[in-house]
Order: C-alpha cells, then structure tokens, then sequence
C-alpha cells in the first residue's frame, strides 16, 4: 500500500474540482454573460441557461406575448386569395411530408391491395366522396373547390408521390389546415385500405374501367328490380342517396360479381331498416356506408328496406371450391360454437336453427364470404359492439365471446381465430339463400 | 291491525301533515306497512328490474326507475297513479297492458298493500 | 496495516485516537464537504439523513393513501349489497392497495428507515453508496406516484396484489391495468434491490472501529438479514414479473396451460417471494423494537446473542414457507406437511425474540411514554398475530380459513401489530435525533389508543366473518348470513384508526423538523445514533468498545463532539467513509464517497419515464426515457466511482495510516458487485427452476413437444466454445492491465466482447434454424427466455466493454487504478459461467435424463 | 494489503452453516417428493421401504449429521461453555451463534422429517 | 342454509370444526399466558420480575414451550390430515364441477346429467368432486362440506366427503377470479337417496312442446332469440354448450350462481338486463330482442321446467 501514481492521473480523477472557465465577470451583466456562454462548450451552455434561468424565461415570455400582440391587432389576412408566401408554402409543404413520414412508421401494408374486391370497394365511395374535389376520370372537379387553399390536387397523377402506407394515413386522418376531412369512421381500418387499393389503381385509369368500378351494374340495367326500383325513385321521395345505394349493392342487391358488397337480399325489412338506422347514426361505423345512409330520411330508409327485402336471391355465383376440412370447421361452429371460448352456435340466432330466425338478426346463408370475415373481424376488435351502443350489437359481442368494453388485445387472443372466420364465413356463403320470413312489421 | 302496523300508519299521517295534499292523500290510501312491503320487495326480486331507494342490491333497469314513485303522474305511463290501480297493476299488470314487460305477483291483499305504501313512501 | 508495533489502537487501553487541541480550520473543512445543496439544487442532495426522510415521508404518504383505498372499501363493505362502489373500482381498490401497501410502504418505509439510522448507529459518515440509495430513493417516489395515480383513470391493476394468472394474461385482462402493475412494481423491486446492497454493504463494512459483529446493535443485524432475505427473495418475483410480460406482450405460453405452461408455476415463484417478503417487512420492525425497549427502560437487552440468532434463523427458515399460500392447490399433502412444520419451526425464533423483550421489561424500570405504549400495542396485536399464523399453517384448518376473512384479519394482525406500530414507536422514538424535538405525548397518547383499539375493532370481527364464510376479495356479499353485524364493525374501527393515523400525522406536521444538527440523548438511550450529529454524522468516529457505549463511556458524546475519536476532520477536502473489515471491524481504508450530483436523479427519471412510458405502449417516449437513463448512469459512474488514489495514506489517528483507495475484496465496490451477482444467480437460479418445474408438470413427452426439437448437440458446442473463450480473453485482459499495457487490455477487452456476443449469437441462431418458436408452447417459451436473460447480459457487458475501454483510453485504468477493471471482470466472469449454464439447460438437461 | 479472500467471510458463512444445511435438505426432500409423485416412482422400493420415506429419512439423518458436525465444532470452539452467549468477544460469539443456529436448524429438519412417517406420499 | 365453518353437515367439515376449536381454545391460552407475563414483568413484584428477566425465561417460554406444544399439535395434526387425506371408502358417486367466470358447471357422468351452480347429493353416500377450470383459477368452498380447494386451468384436483343429513349449504368462490368473483356462489342439496333418484329420473323425461299458448309463446321466444346458442335443455333441439345447462332450471333455488331467487319474476330481469345485474358476466342483455309479452312468456316456460 501507499503506492504512489503519476501525477497527471491524479488531476484528471478529479472532475468535481472546479474547471477554469471563460466565465465572465459578474458585472458585466446577464445578457454579456448569456452571449460568452454561447462561446463554451455545450455543458458549459447548459449551465450558464439554468444559471439564468430568469432571463431565458423572461425572453420566451417576450416573444409569446409579440405573437398574442400580432395575433389580436388582426393584421395577418386570412383571405384565401391572398395565398401563402413562397417560403412559407415551401415549409408548409416540406413539413406535411416530414408529418406524415414520420407518422406512418410501423404501419404494417396488407398485402391483398390489389383484390378486385377491396378496388370496387373504393372505387364506389371515391365516386360519391371524394371526386367533387379531387375529379375522376372524364369527371373534371367542381370549381369551387378549386378555390381552396391549398387547392385540392387532381389525384391522379399524384398518387406516385406517395407509398401505400402514407395514403393510408392521409385517407385516415385527413390533413390539418387544407380542408382534407378524416375518415368518418377513423377505427374502420379496412376500409380505408379499401380506398388505397383502389387509389393505387387510380393512376391511368380508363374512363370506361372507372365507372365500371364506380357504378357497377347501375347504368342501364332492365330487370324487375330495376323496374320496381325505377318506380320508387319517381313514386317515393326522391334522394342522390337511393342512387347511391344501386351503385354498389345492385339493384337487386346481389352484392356484385367481385363480393365487394354484402348480399342484401333474403334480409329482412326489420334487419335492413335497422341496419341503415345505425349507419345513418354512426352507432355502427362505416365511413363508407355512414355518408350515405345520414342523407336517407325515415321513409326512405324503410322503402329500402322493404325494396331489397322484397327481392329474391340471385343464384349464387359459383363459389371457389373450398377445402372439405374447412367447410366441416364452420359448420361445427355455426351449429355447435366453441363453448370452452365462449363463442354461442352462430346458428341460434342465424339459422339455420330450430325455433326458426328472429326477424331483428341478420341471415347469414349465402352471404358473401368477404363481407362475413370483414364483420366478424370487427367484432373481434371490438369495433363493433364497442363503444358505440348499436341495438342488439352487445348481444352480439358477448355471443362471439368478446366483451365490448375490454376487447382482446391481439389477433392471437381472439375467441375465433382468422382461420376459424374464415371456415365459417365459407360455410354460410356454400348455404343456399332463401327469402327471408314476412318481416315482422308485415305480420303486425 | 297490528300495533307496528297502526303506529307507521300514525307516523305517517303525521308526516302527510306536512307535505303537499296531492300527495299525502294519496298515501294515506294506503293502510300498508311499508317496512313490510320492502321485505315483500326483497324477497319477490323487485331489484332484478327496478332500481329502488331503500332496497340494496336493487339494480336493475329493466323496468323504470321507482324513485320518486309517489309523484310520478302515471303507472306505466298510462294508469292515473292511484293506490287501487298500482295494487291491480302489481298483481295483474298483462291483464291490464298485454304487451307489458311487468309480470304478475301473486301476494295476498295485505302484502300488496305492504309495497304500495313503500312505493309511496318515495318521493 | 502500516503503522509501529504500538498498543492496538482499537483497545480500550489505548489512549484516544487524537489529542487535543484540533487544528484551526478542521471542523470548517469537514462542513464545507458535506455542506448540503440548497434551492433549486434540494434534489441533489445525497447525505443520508435528507434521503432518509425523504424516503420516510414518502412511504408514510403511500401508507395514508392506501388506507384512504382501505377506508374506501370498508365503507362499501359496511353494509350488505352496497351500491357505493361498483365491483369494476373496488377490485382495483383492493389491488391497488395490497400492492402499494407492500410494494410502495412495507419494503421503502423499513428501508428508510435503514437508510436514515444505520449510518448513525454505526458510527458511519454516510452509506457507501450515498448517490445508489438517493437514485432508489427518486426511481420510487417518481415511479409510485405515476403507479399510484393510475387508479384514477381507471388503469389501475385489478388482479389482486398477487397477480395470479391466467386472470391476469393477456386473455383475461387485455387493458393496461396489469402492465402497471408488471413494469411499475417491477422497476420498484429494483430499487429496493439498490437498497439492500447499498445496507449489506454499509453494514458490513461501514461499521466504527471497534465494532464487532458481537457488538453491532440488534437493528443493524435486523437490517443485515433483511437486506440479504431482499436479495435472495426479490429475484423470485423479478423473474415471474419477466415471465408474465413476455407472456403479455409477446404471448410466450409460461401460465396458459393449453400451451404447456402451468398457473402453478407463478404461485411458487411468487410465494417464494411474497412469504419471506412477510419477515423482510417484520425482521426491521423487530430490531427497532430491540431498541427502542432497552432504552425505554434503560436495560440492556436480555439475551442478545439469542435475538441476534432468531433474526438469522428467521430469515433463512422463512424461506421455507411458500407452498403454506398454495394449501389448497391440489399439492400432495405430504408436501404441504413439509411447508406446515416449516412455518412451525419459524415461530420458535420469534418466540424467543418476544420472550426476550418481555424479559427486558422485567428486568428493567419500564416508562409509558409514548414509544413504549406503541411498543405494548405492538406485543399485544403481533403476538395475536403470531398466534392465527400458526393456525393457518395447519393444513386442514387453513383448507377453511385460506381466502377468508380470517387470513385478512391475520395477515393485517401481523402486518400492522408486526410493522405499523414498531415504526410508530420508531418515529416517536427518533424523531427527535432528526430535529432535536420530540413530538407531542399528549396527540401521540391519544393515537395510540385510537389505533390500538381501531385497529383490534377493525380486524377481530373478521376472523369470525371468515369463518362464517366470507371469502376474500369480494365487493359485496348477500344479507342474512349472519354477516352484518361482523362487517359494521370492522368498518367502524376502521374509521376509529384512521382517526388515529389523522392524529400522527397532524402530530408530525406540528412537532416534526428537520435540522441540520442533533444534541441531546432525551431517552438515555445507549447507542451510537444519540452522539451529536451533523451533516456529516459525528465530529470524529468513535472507537467502540462496548454493546451501548454511551451507556459505559459516559464521556464518549464529548470525546467525539470534540474530535478526539477517528477521522476528526477530513484528509482530502471531500466526502470520505472510514471502510472497516467486516467481522473484526478494523479500519482498512479510506472510501471516497460522491457528493451531490444531478446524474442520478436524471437516471432516476430516466428509469422510472422507460417502464411506464412502456407500460402504455409509447415505445419513442420509452426509448427516449431509457437513453437518459443510461447516459446519466454512465456520467454517475465516470464522475462518481473508481476515483483512484487521489493521494497518499491518511491519517486517521491513533497511528493508523490508511490508504485512500483499494480494489478487491477490500474494496465497496467489489462487495457490491459480489451482491449483485447473488441476485443475478437467484433470478438465473428461478429461471432454472421455470425450465425444470415446466417440464415435471409436462412429463418428458412432451419436452420438447411433438413438432419441436433442439438442434443436434454438436450445434451447442461451438457456442460454448466462444462463449468460453471470451471468459479466458477477459483473464488475459487483466493479466495485461497488472503488466500495464492498457492499449493491449483494451483489445483483449473487445476480443473478449466479440466472443461473447458471437457465442450467444450462434446459439440464438441454431435454436431459431431448429424451427424452435417461443409462441407455440411453454417448451419454446422456457428455451428463449433462458435467450432473453442472457441477451440482458451480453447487453449489460456490451456497455461496461464499451465503458472500460472509454475510461482505458481516458488515461483512467492502470495497473493501480483497476477498480472499474475488476467489477466489470467479476461481472463478465459471472455472465460467462451463466451462459455456460444456461447452454447446458437448454441443450443438455431434458437429453442428459433420457 | 491485497489478499485472496476478505478477512471474515469464511466466518460469516461458518456461522450460516447450519441453516444452508437446512435450505439444502428442505429442496432436497421437496423436490425429490415432488418429482417422485410427478414421475409415479414414489411407490418404488428404495432400500426395503417405499422410495419417499426411505429418501426423506436418509436425507434428514444425513442433514442432521451434517448440522451436527457443525455444531460441534463451534462447541469445542466455546470449550463447552455456553455462559452468557459468549459475550461481547467476536471469534466467541459466533461460534456461539453457530452452535445455536445448528440447534434451530436440527429442530427444523427434525420436524421436516416426521410427517413422511404418518402420510401417504402421493396424495 | 349453511355457510358457516362451525355448522358441519359432514364427517370432513365436523373433524376441521374439531381442529378449529382445539387451535382457538389452546391459542387463547397461550395468548392470555403471554400477556399474564408481559403484565408481570411491567408491573409484577421484584421476584417474578427477577424470574421473567432471566435468560432461562427466554429458553423457558421461547424455546422450551414452543417447542413441546408445537411438537404436540404437529403430531396431531398429522394424524387429522392422514384421516382427511386417506380417503377412506371409495367415492360411491363422482361429479365433475368446472368453475367458468362467473357460475359453475356440474357434470353426472355417470348419470348423463349436467346442470349448473346448484350440487345434489344423496346423503350418506361418499362422494368424490372432480374439479377443474374453463378459464381462470376458481377455489370451489363449501364451508359446511369440506375445506375449499383450488380449480385450476390444465389440473384437475379433487375432494372427497360425505353428508351427514338433508340440507341446503351454501358455497362460494374462494379465489379471486375477476369482474364478478363476489357474485359466484353454488348450493349444494343434500337430499334422501329416494328423492336423489327421482331427480335423476326427471332430467330423463323429454321436454314437450307446450300446449298453453303462454307457455308455448315462450316456447316459440327461446327460439326466436337465439337462446339456444349458448343453452341446452336435456329432451328439446336447443344444445348451446356455452352457458349453463338450463334442463330443469324450474326446479333450481337461484339464478346467476346465487344472485338472485329463482323465479319467474326475477327470470324475466336476469334475461332482459343482466348485465345491471352482475356486470362482466358473458350473457347478453334481451331486452332489444324479445317485447314484454315474449319476455314474460319465455320465463313462464323456463320456470315451467321441473
């Protein structure tokens, strides 16, 4: 022991010992100090801010109050024609871009973007909500909106500009400042892919293949349906609304080729009804469907329902052949549950069960298999069912053992796995549909 | 009658002595034992549909609320609120309404009496 | 040690240490280096009398806010179906206050109390790790309140303090709400783990001279034993609380028993916790006891030796205690008989401890003061306590009493006859060598007797409505079970204590101050913590040589006041610690220790914003949190540790020269690594038993399962080849460091790094190629999880590498100057043989058997 | 100044002897029961008697030899006095507090060992 | 109805009330011993303070006296725990309960009943629980019966007794087990052999559609709402297996394990809100579903059912 060390070690192990510094003399005063703080290293910034503590204090309140002071004298015009300064629109631009980078880090992209079915999906609601300002193909925008600021895009050809990810996050939040409106229904994750899948499609589309897809079988059809409905439109009242409806769903409410669209046909008129009452409301959310059913009055709504209650169902398109195994798991879960998940017999309330099928449920034979997957995801995720008070739509969620108000945290823990949607979803779709009862209304 | 029975009858003049005649009328009506009629009420499962001031555990809704029975205008929103028709209401609400959601209670003359005079104890 | 063959300084034949009179100046120098920071600045503050209060004042502030939770569930109790509280709060009202209770009061209230007296009573300057004890101290308070206020947006946990699962997975309670309770308590334990090394330590090396194991006061032996139960029982709930988050987050099946796991296995861990954690709560609260009543009636404690043996046995047989939580799991009731005569056994040694007070009493002139009356209340509830403990370690009765009532009214028996007024007693006892000024007796004779009859009003009742068949863990229960009665009671004592906990804390705000110096022994009492103090403890350090040295030196006060013991003033102009040998108690050297600073408290923030900003999922926040946290811990550690010798052997008196820095077994820093590695060899120690304990329950069929399989053996060897070899490369690092070639020692440093991390790389890498998966079953999860731990490691030795070099290169490691070199050796030595182990679990253990 | 190993720390262990003793017999007879029922070979003869008592019993006379071992050693350390715990003198003391803890930790095994003679293994 | 450890129904429970009372009496002894000394040796006469402050009175009343009295209760102990453990006869009957969050589910094997929250047994006959979990960890505690033992997901633990004489005990879940823990109770009936058998035989008897318009209205309206999902009743088309069996639920003391009384009453609120009733339970509320007629109808029919 008592070795001794050399010397430079011994200065350098002691760092509390105090540093010479260009430390100024006090009298020269605060703001000299604060500048020949600038000079020194950064820990020795760091120190000379906290040491003048009331001085930065007092410069930030300085400033915040100039502002409230421009502010209140109402001297900056905010005159949409007066346009921002170039600088200005460069930050503003360069800072939407950063923003939305940044944000959209982590999203993970499916990878069904290019399913006709989520294209169609889009495509009808691009037509209603979102042309009138950024146009479509052969449709061009409406001038007033052209006098926005900033001005909507023409979309097109901007889609390039942006990957999935970000139009997803844009179509989802909207953007601040500009006018873009959120999506109605922000929980409504696949729907909004829905609208980037059609998006992406959007650039180089022919005119033709747009309405198409915007339109669907409502151009110039001459079914029954059509003429029943044609008679509605010109005897009832009179909304874009109806329209709107034939766009996607088809006249006869077969739901389309692709299984965009849920099969209305075979529902009941109680089941319809309510159903667009709750869209309509915003207790089951949709911001698809949302938009649309808010412009419906009463009347209408029930003349609808009772429309599309009315028709029969379309032979089913031919289904693609699906796994026998598959198909078995369904039906053991339509018709016995997963009682060790606490999932009911989908049967019980769907059908096909014995003490037959209350007319305020759904029918799921024959339904697209889409649409049952996308529903039944919703449940899982608690979306449905959830903080929304939909009639019925807690009844529901506890019978695919999930409680509304504590959702499962992660698709692993769902009670009903995607395989086992899947399976069941299959099974309804290969069940043949029927017209549903006399609604209950008719039999009152 | 029964002593208990005759002193929260006399108490109960008294109290309407001091209350609005619209309403002390119509209790004393009533020649019940509230505190019976509340044992009724917890014993019959009153709590499984109503909520009810007094009778713990009573959390239901699916039926209305009883706070405040005494001064609500309506049984069911259609019978004037009246002792002889909240007794027949309670004993044989589907003969009076068929759609009504409220089953009967077979309890005998004085246990009816019993509950309406707690229902119109709340005011 | 140095010095000429004189007479043993320590003997109490020698003359005093130093003569009188003391240099001019002396007395000035030692204030100025323990001057505390004032202002702004408060929070840097360091010296253990402020931290200790602190730390005190906090945990009493978590004692008043959970037994606002408590009254709050009393008063819904009160009455039979109550509508007050709904069932969705009361559950998180209980919860919340069984874990803050223990968590955020017990553990912090009886550490503080350690922090705040041991330094004292033996006659220390300050702990050894003043800046380790202030960061706990921050971690907690920080990470308490942020836990506490979660019960008001209704995120509190609400699992019940022992958190079983399957209802607390991921299934079960998919909110928040667990995960508060995972990563807040979690973070917590640590702290509480920072404690106890920094007591174990103090303890054993921080003692005056003189001060023999023989001669330690009963308090410091009760904190050894406590401080060491922390470090043998914490790890258990640390790994469990590891196994349940990753269970949550990542679904690794350890609890869901249609993956291979098992609900058992939290309980064991748990319990193996959650019971010593009951005498980790008790042992404290009995070494106050031990002396506050000596002083009380001025005797010295009967039986010494006996209490000093009852504390030792106490915390090792509490070890073997856990199942008697699990009797009614279904376990072999042969099995239970071992745990049953177990918990026989632990109740002798606290027998004897009461029989030892009772005996003191008898022997002395027994003062109802104020701390005396806590003292009785504490015999009369604990010993009742104790009583109902030994009934419900009978199987067949606690098959009935288990989750009943009667194990609430018990365990609050114990726990507040056995703690709550043992530190009543302490704070009326010592609340006057804080600020020279005793609280009131006339409030404090009133509290007693409102908590003391409070209390017996509030619990009695529930042994007999457990036993009438009221469960635990209910927010209402049906009228007409003859229940009524039982429950209006319990809540009106329950109103009657919280009156008298009203009246203690109006009596400490009135009465209780804070100066910065200490005269006067008002008790007489015959301990060390009565000399007259100041920041920096006492003048000189006094050369004890008895049990109760105030008690047969009557002169020893003005000795030391006048610097005539050791150290009378300061030999380096800084904070200094006289470091002592362990058993013997001779003085070995002289310990820089570290004086204020904001470094640790940034690290505090940054630990306690990493775990919750984790807990609710802002994972940029966390990060951001977690790299102040290390960047702060580094600063600490580069400004405050491994100073080197600054300069030449002090003079501390009495002839001894002592050298002002040592490395090795000699040296602080190394004991509190040595510690730390016995709480990183228990948690590796539960993880074994994690992969063990799974495959009992899933019998070798199905270890692995079907579709799962190890990579062949010889895919293990390389792994261990490089993992060994990084072990011999840090060997060879320090043979060069002694030859003084540090450039070569940082390079074999790095080597060493890269071996390490390219073993547990390549082992990572053959389990993955194996098609081995966490998420599928308990098999998977177990292997990666014996993964993760060592990736914890070879992170934690990433940074140390990383550190070693910097500080090599800074001119700051040399063949002298090696104490940053040997704690991190001891460490990656450790984490080597970990892996080494760990390998063999995973690739050795099922296969060994077939 | 440097030496291999702290002053004391053989001590400290010397004086926890006994009571690792007992930790090691108690996860001894615990886990070898447990494994025994787990794996069905707790009825499997071990030396004559059934494979948990035999085990149990071996391992609690082999503990108790061990504590006994250490017990004396520290016995002889007192010279066979136990006056007054050895007071205050340190090397005293804990050979003291080694023979006693020995003592408790005896009482312990003993204790731990009985109930294999009065219960069935398994159940 | 029992719910009390001290009112035994059975040889287990009686031998733990046995148990009970020895450890209070003997712990009440020692207590008043302990604070006879304390008193003594605060204010006793200078020779028992004298006699107290010895070291022998330390090893005397902590070591010594522990030690002989624990040996004692340890030994006892033991032979109690043999006796409860050995089993004695065969279980003559073998139940299976499921604890599920927030009821019970109680299986027959032999007798291909299942039934819920409520427990019939013949008297006399000893009988053996099976018991396990559907989800988290229940403790199934009969305080009259036995002492409580835990349900636990992946085990299956058991518990052996008999009854002494007909009676109705009440149980409840002794583990805490989530949202409704407190509203999980059962009943366990004890009844005559006889009147056992005759329970049996009626859960045989299949379950004609009604003939009274009410009751077949309600009839109709446990169809038409889906009921039968997640409920079976033994004899009809309904064999939902994720709520409790509902076969002869006219004949059951309680609704909602032990929340309510059952009848037909308090049947039609359980079915149109239940969840004001035990909120966080797994049964959605009717009440948007069926109208007052139907919702009345229905629970004439259940209660019809005995």
């Amino acid at each position: 022991m008592g070795r001794s060390r050399p010397e430079e070690a011994a200065t350098a192990a002691t760092p509390d010992a105090p540093r010479p510094t260009g430390r100024p003399e006090q009298k020269r005063g605060r703001l000299h100090a604060l500048i020949a703080g600038l000079h020194a290293n950064a820990a020795d910034l760091v120190e000379h801010v906290l040491q003048h503590w009331r001085l930065v204090l007092g410069l930030l309140a300085t400033a915040c109050a100039g502002a409230l002071l421009f502010a209140w004298s109402g001297l900056y015009s905010v005159a949409a024609t007066a346009g921002h300064y170039p600088a200005f629109r460069y930050l503003l631009a360069f800072g939407l871009q950063q923003s939305v980078r940044t944000h959209t880090m982590g999203i993970e992209v499916p990878d069904n973007l290019d399913d006709p079915a989520l294209i169609r999906r889009g495509a009808g609601h691009y037509q209603g909500g979102c042309a009138p300002c950024h146009g479509a193909p052969g449709q061009a925008r409406n001038p007033i909106t052209r006098r926005m600021l900033p001005e909507p895009p023409y979309l097109a050809p901007r889609i390039a500009d942006w990957r999935p990810a970000e139009l997803f996050w844009i179509v989802q939040h909207g953007i601040k400042y500009t006018g873009m409106p959120a999506w109605v229904a922000p929980d409504r994750e696949d729907e909004v892919w829905a609208m980037v899948a059609f998006l992406l499609r959007l650039p180089g589309l022919e005119l033709a293949e747009y309405q198409r897809l915007a339109y669907g079988e409502a151009a110039g059809s001459t079914t029954a349906a059509a003429e029943g409905l044609e008679l509605l439109l010109r005897n009832g009242p009179v909304g874009g609304g109806i329209a709107a409806c034939r766009r996607c769903h088809g006249t006869s409410g077969g739901g389309g080729p692709e299984g965009a669209f849920p099969r209305l046909q075979g529902q009941t008129e109680t089941y319809l009804y309510e159903a667009l009452k709750a869209y309509a409301l915003g207790t089951r959310p949709s911001g698809i469907m949302q938009p649309v059913a808010a412009e419906l009055d009463e009347a209408e709504m029930r003349l609808l329902a009772r429309h599309y209650a009315a028709q029969p169902p379309d032979p089913a398109p031919p289904a693609p052949p699906a796994d026998p195994a598959m198909l078995a798991l369904g039906r053991r879960i339509a018709l016995e549950g997963l009682p060790e998940r606490r999932v009911a017999a989908c049967a019980g309330c769907h059908g096909p069960a014995p003490g037959g099928v209350n007319p305020g449920f759904p029918r799921l034979a024959g339904q697209q298999p889409g649409y049952l997957v996308d529903q039944l995801a919703l449940w899982m995720r608690g979306i449905r069912g959830g903080e929304y008070e939909a009639p019925s739509a807690r009844l529901m969620a506890l019978a695919v053992g999930v409680d509304p108000r504590r959702p499962p945290a992660r698709e692993a823990l769902w009670p009903l796995s995607p395989a086992e949607i899947r399976a069941v979803a299959a099974w309804y779709a290969a069940q043949p549909a029927t017209l549903a009862d006399p609604p209950l209304a008719a039999s009152r | 009658m029964r002593p208990r029975r005759r002193f929260a009858l006399l108490l109960l003049a008294l109290l309407a002595g001091c209350e609005d005649s619209d309403v002390g009328d119509r209790r004393m009506l009533v020649e019940g034992d509230p505190a019976a009629g509340l044992q009724v009420m917890r014993r019959e499962g009153c709590g499984a549909c109503h909520l009810i001031p007094g009778l713990r555990g009573a959390r239901g809704r699916v039926g209305p609320p009883l706070a405040g029975f005494a001064r609500r205008g309506y049984i069911a929103g259609q019978f004037p609120n009246r002792a002889p028709l909240l007794i027949r209401w309670i004993r044989e609400a589907p003969a009076m309404t068929p759609d009504t959601a409220m089953p009967g209670f077979a309890l005998t003359e004085g246990e009816l009496r019993d509950v309406a005079a707690y229902l119109y104890r709340l005011q | 040690m140095a010095g000429p063959p004189e007479p043993d300084p320590l003997s109490p034949d020698a003359p005093l240490p130093n003569p009188l009179p003391r240099p001019a100046g002396e007395l000035e120098a030692l204030e100025r280096a323990w001057r505390r920071p004032t202002g702004w600045r408060f929070p840097t503050v360091v010296n253990n009398t402020w931290i200790g209060v602190l730390y005190l004042g906090t945990a009493l502030l978590f004692f008043v806010l959970a037994g606002v939770l408590a009254l709050l569930m009393r008063a819904q109790l009160a009455l039979p179906e109550n509508d007050l509280i709904g069932q969705d709060l009361y559950n998180q009202l209980f919860t919340t206050h069984g874990t803050v209770m223990m968590f955020l009061f017990a553990v912090p209230a009886v550490e503080a109390m350690g922090v705040y007296l041991l330094p004292a009573m033996l006659a220390a300057r300050d702990l050894p790790f003043p800046r380790l004890s202030a960061y706990a101290y921050w971690a907690y308070a920080i990470g308490g309140l942020v836990f506490f206020s979660s019960i008001f947006y209704g995120a509190a946990p609400d699992g019940g303090w022992f958190m079983y699962p399957p209802l607390t997975g991921k299934q079960y309670s998919p909110g928040v709400n667990a995960d508060f309770w995972l990563l807040g308590i979690g973070f917590i334990e640590i702290s509480a783990i920072a404690g106890a090394i920094e007591i174990i330590v103090g303890v054993l090396k921080n003692r005056a001279p003189g001060m023999t194991l023989a001669r330690m006061p009963i308090f410091a032996w009760a904190m050894l034993v406590f401080a060491a139960m922390i470090v043998f029982a914490f790890p258990a709930v640390i790994w469990g609380t590891i196994l349940l988050e990753l269970e949550r987050a990542f679904g690794w099946p350890f609890f869901i028993a249609a993956r291979g796991g098992d609900p058992l296995l939290w309980q064991h861990l748990f319990w193996f916790f959650g019971h010593p954690e009951v005498y980790i709560i008790f042992l404290p609260a009995a070494g106050m006891v031990s002396m506050i009543i000596p002083a009380m009636v001025q005797a010295r404690l009967v039986g010494h030796g006996l209490v000093a043996m009852a504390l030792l046995g106490t915390g090792f047989l509490s070890f073997g205690l856990w199942v008697h939580h699990m009797f009614a799991t279904g376990i072999p009731n042969l099995s239970l008989a071992f745990f049953s005569a177990a918990s026989f056994a632990v109740s002798v040694p606290t027998g004897i401890q009461v029989f030892a007070w009772i005996a003191t009493i008898a022997t002395g002139r027994p003062r109802l003061q104020v701390p005396m009356l806590f003292i009785l209340g504490f015999l009369f509830i604990f010993v009742l306590g104790g009583l109902t403990g030994v009934m419900v370690a009978v199987v067949p009765f606690d098959w009935q009493a288990h989750d009943t009532y009667f194990v609430v009214a018990h365990l609050h028996y114990v726990l507040i006859g056995g703690m709550v007024f043992p530190l009543l007693a302490a704070i009326y006892y010592w609340a006057p060598a804080a600020g020279g000024q005793g609280l009131s007796r006339r409030l404090g004779t009133f509290a007693f007797w409102l908590l003391f009859l409070g209390i017996n009003l509030t619990f009695f009742p529930m042994h007999v409505s457990g036993l009438m068949g009221m469960p635990r863990r209910v927010w209402t229960y049906p009228a007409g079970m003859g229940l009524e009665v039982w429950n209006l009671l319990s809540t009106i004592g329950a109103v009657v204590a919280a009156l008298g906990v009203l009246l203690v804390a109006i009596d400490v705000l009135l009465h209780f101050r804070i100066k910065g110096t200490m005269a006067g022994n008002p008790f007489h009492a015959g301990t060390l913590e009565w000399l007259p103090q100041g920041n920096y403890a006492a003048r000189s350090i006094p050369r004890v040589t008895s049990r109760e040295p105030l008690w047969d030196d009557p002169d020893l006060a003005e000795q030391v006041l006048q610097g005539r013991h050791f150290l009378p003033g300061t030999a380096t102009g800084r904070r200094e610690s006289l470091v002592t040998s362990p058993v013997e108690a001779r003085p070995q050297y002289l310990a820089i220790i570290p004086g204020p600073g904001w470094a640790h408290v940034l690290a505090a923030i940054g630990t306690a914003g990493f775990f919750l900003s984790l807990t609710v999922e802002w994972v940029l926040v966390a990060a951001g949190f977690g790299a102040l946290a290390v960047a702060s811990v580094l600063r600490w550690l580069w400004t405050g540790t491994d100073l080197g010798e600054i300069r030449e052997p002090a003079e501390i008196g009495g002839g001894l020269r002592l050298p002002v820095y040592a490395t090795g077994p000699e040296s602080v820093g190394w004991w509190a690594m040595v510690v730390l590695l016995l709480v990183d060899g228990t948690i590796f120690a539960c993880l074994a038993f994690t992969h063990g304990f799974l495959w009992l329950v899933n019998g070798d069929g199905a270890w692995p399962p079907a579709g799962m399989a190890l990579p062949p053996l010889p895919a293990a060897a390389l792994p261990a080849a490089l993992v060994a070899a990084s072990g011999a490369a840090i060997c060879l690092a320090g043979r060069l460091l002694r030859r003084g070639r540090a450039l070569a020692m940082s390079l074999a440093v790095l080597a060493a790094l890269g071996l390490l991390l390219a073993g547990l790389g390549t082992d990572l890498q053959a389990l993955r190629a194996a098609g081995l998966r966490p998420e599928a079953h308990a098999f998977g999860a177990a292997v990666f999880a014996n993964q993760f731990w060592q990736g914890v490691h070879a992170a934690a030795v990433l940074v140390m590498a990383l550190y070693l070099v910097a500080r090599s290169w800074a001119g700051m490691v040399d063949p002298v100057r090696r104490l940053t070199f040997e704690v991190v050796r001891l460490f990656w030595l450790y984490a080597v043989a970990q892996a080494l182990a760990g390998m063999a679990l995973t690739h050795l253990f099922p296969r060994g058997l077939a | 100044m440097m030496r291999a190993r702290a002053p004391g720390f053989s001590a400290i262990t010397g004086a926890l002897a006994a009571l690792l003793v007992w930790a090691g017999h108690f996860t001894l007879i615990y886990g070898a029961h447990a494994l025994a029922c787990e794996r069905g070979f707790a009825d499997a003869a071990l030396l004559g008697l059934p494979a948990v008592p035999a085990l149990v019993l071996g391992a609690s006379l082999a503990a108790l030899l061990a504590v006994g071992l250490v017990g004396w050693r520290a016995w002889r350390r007192l010279d066979g006095s136990l006056a007054a715990e050895a007071g205050e003198d340190a090397p005293r003391f804990l050979a003291w507090l080694t023979l006693a803890t020995a003592l408790l930790a005896a009482l312990a095994i003993l204790w731990e060992a009985v109930p294999v003679l009065l219960l069935h293994s398994c159940r | 109805m029992q719910h009390s450890v001290f009112s035994p129904m059975g040889p287990e429970a009686a031998r733990i009330a046995e148990l009970a009372w020895l450890l209070f009496l003997g712990g009440g002894a020692i207590f008043l011993l302990v604070m006879l000394a304390l008193l003594l040796a605060l204010g006793g006469g200078e020779g028992v303070r004298r006699r107290l402050g010895a070291r022998r009175a330390i090893l005397a009343g902590g070591v010594a006296f522990p030690v002989a009295v624990l040996s004692a209760l340890l030994l006892h102990v033991l032979g109690v725990a043999a006796a409860l453990g050995a089993g004695g006869r065969e279980p003559a009957l073998r139940i299976e309960v499921t604890g599920r969050q927030y009821w019970w589910e109680v299986r027959y094997p032999a007798q291909g009943i299942t039934t819920a929250n409520e427990i019939r047994v013949p008297v006399g006959r000893r009988i053996e629980l099976l018991l396990d979990s559907g989800d988290v960890i229940h403790s199934f505690w009969v305080p009259a019966l036995h002492g409580k033992r835990d349900m636990i997901p992946g085990r299956v633990t058991s518990l052996r007794f008999s009854l002494d004489r007909p009676g109705v005990l009440r149980g409840q879940c002794a583990e805490f087990c989530g949202t409704q823990h407190a509203l999980m109770a059962m009943l366990v009936i004890a009844e005559e052999e006889s009147a056992f058998a005759a329970w049996v035989a009626r859960h045989k008897v299949p379950v004609a559609a009604p003939a009274d318009p009410t009751l077949a209205l309600g009839w109709q309206a446990f169809g038409r709402a889906g009921c039968g999902a997640c409920h079976a009743i033994h004899g009809t088309p309904w064999a939902g297996r994720s709520g409790p069996d509902l076969t002869l639920l006219g004949e059951r003391r309680s609704l909602a394990a032990g929340t309510l009384d059952n009848h037909q009453a308090t049947l039609a609120g359980w079915i149109a809100g239940p969840q004001e009733i035990k909120p966080g339970n797994a049964m959605p509320a009717f009440n948007t579903v069926l109208d007052g007629k139907e919702l009345r109808a229905l629970a004439a029919w259940l209660e019809s059912l005995r």
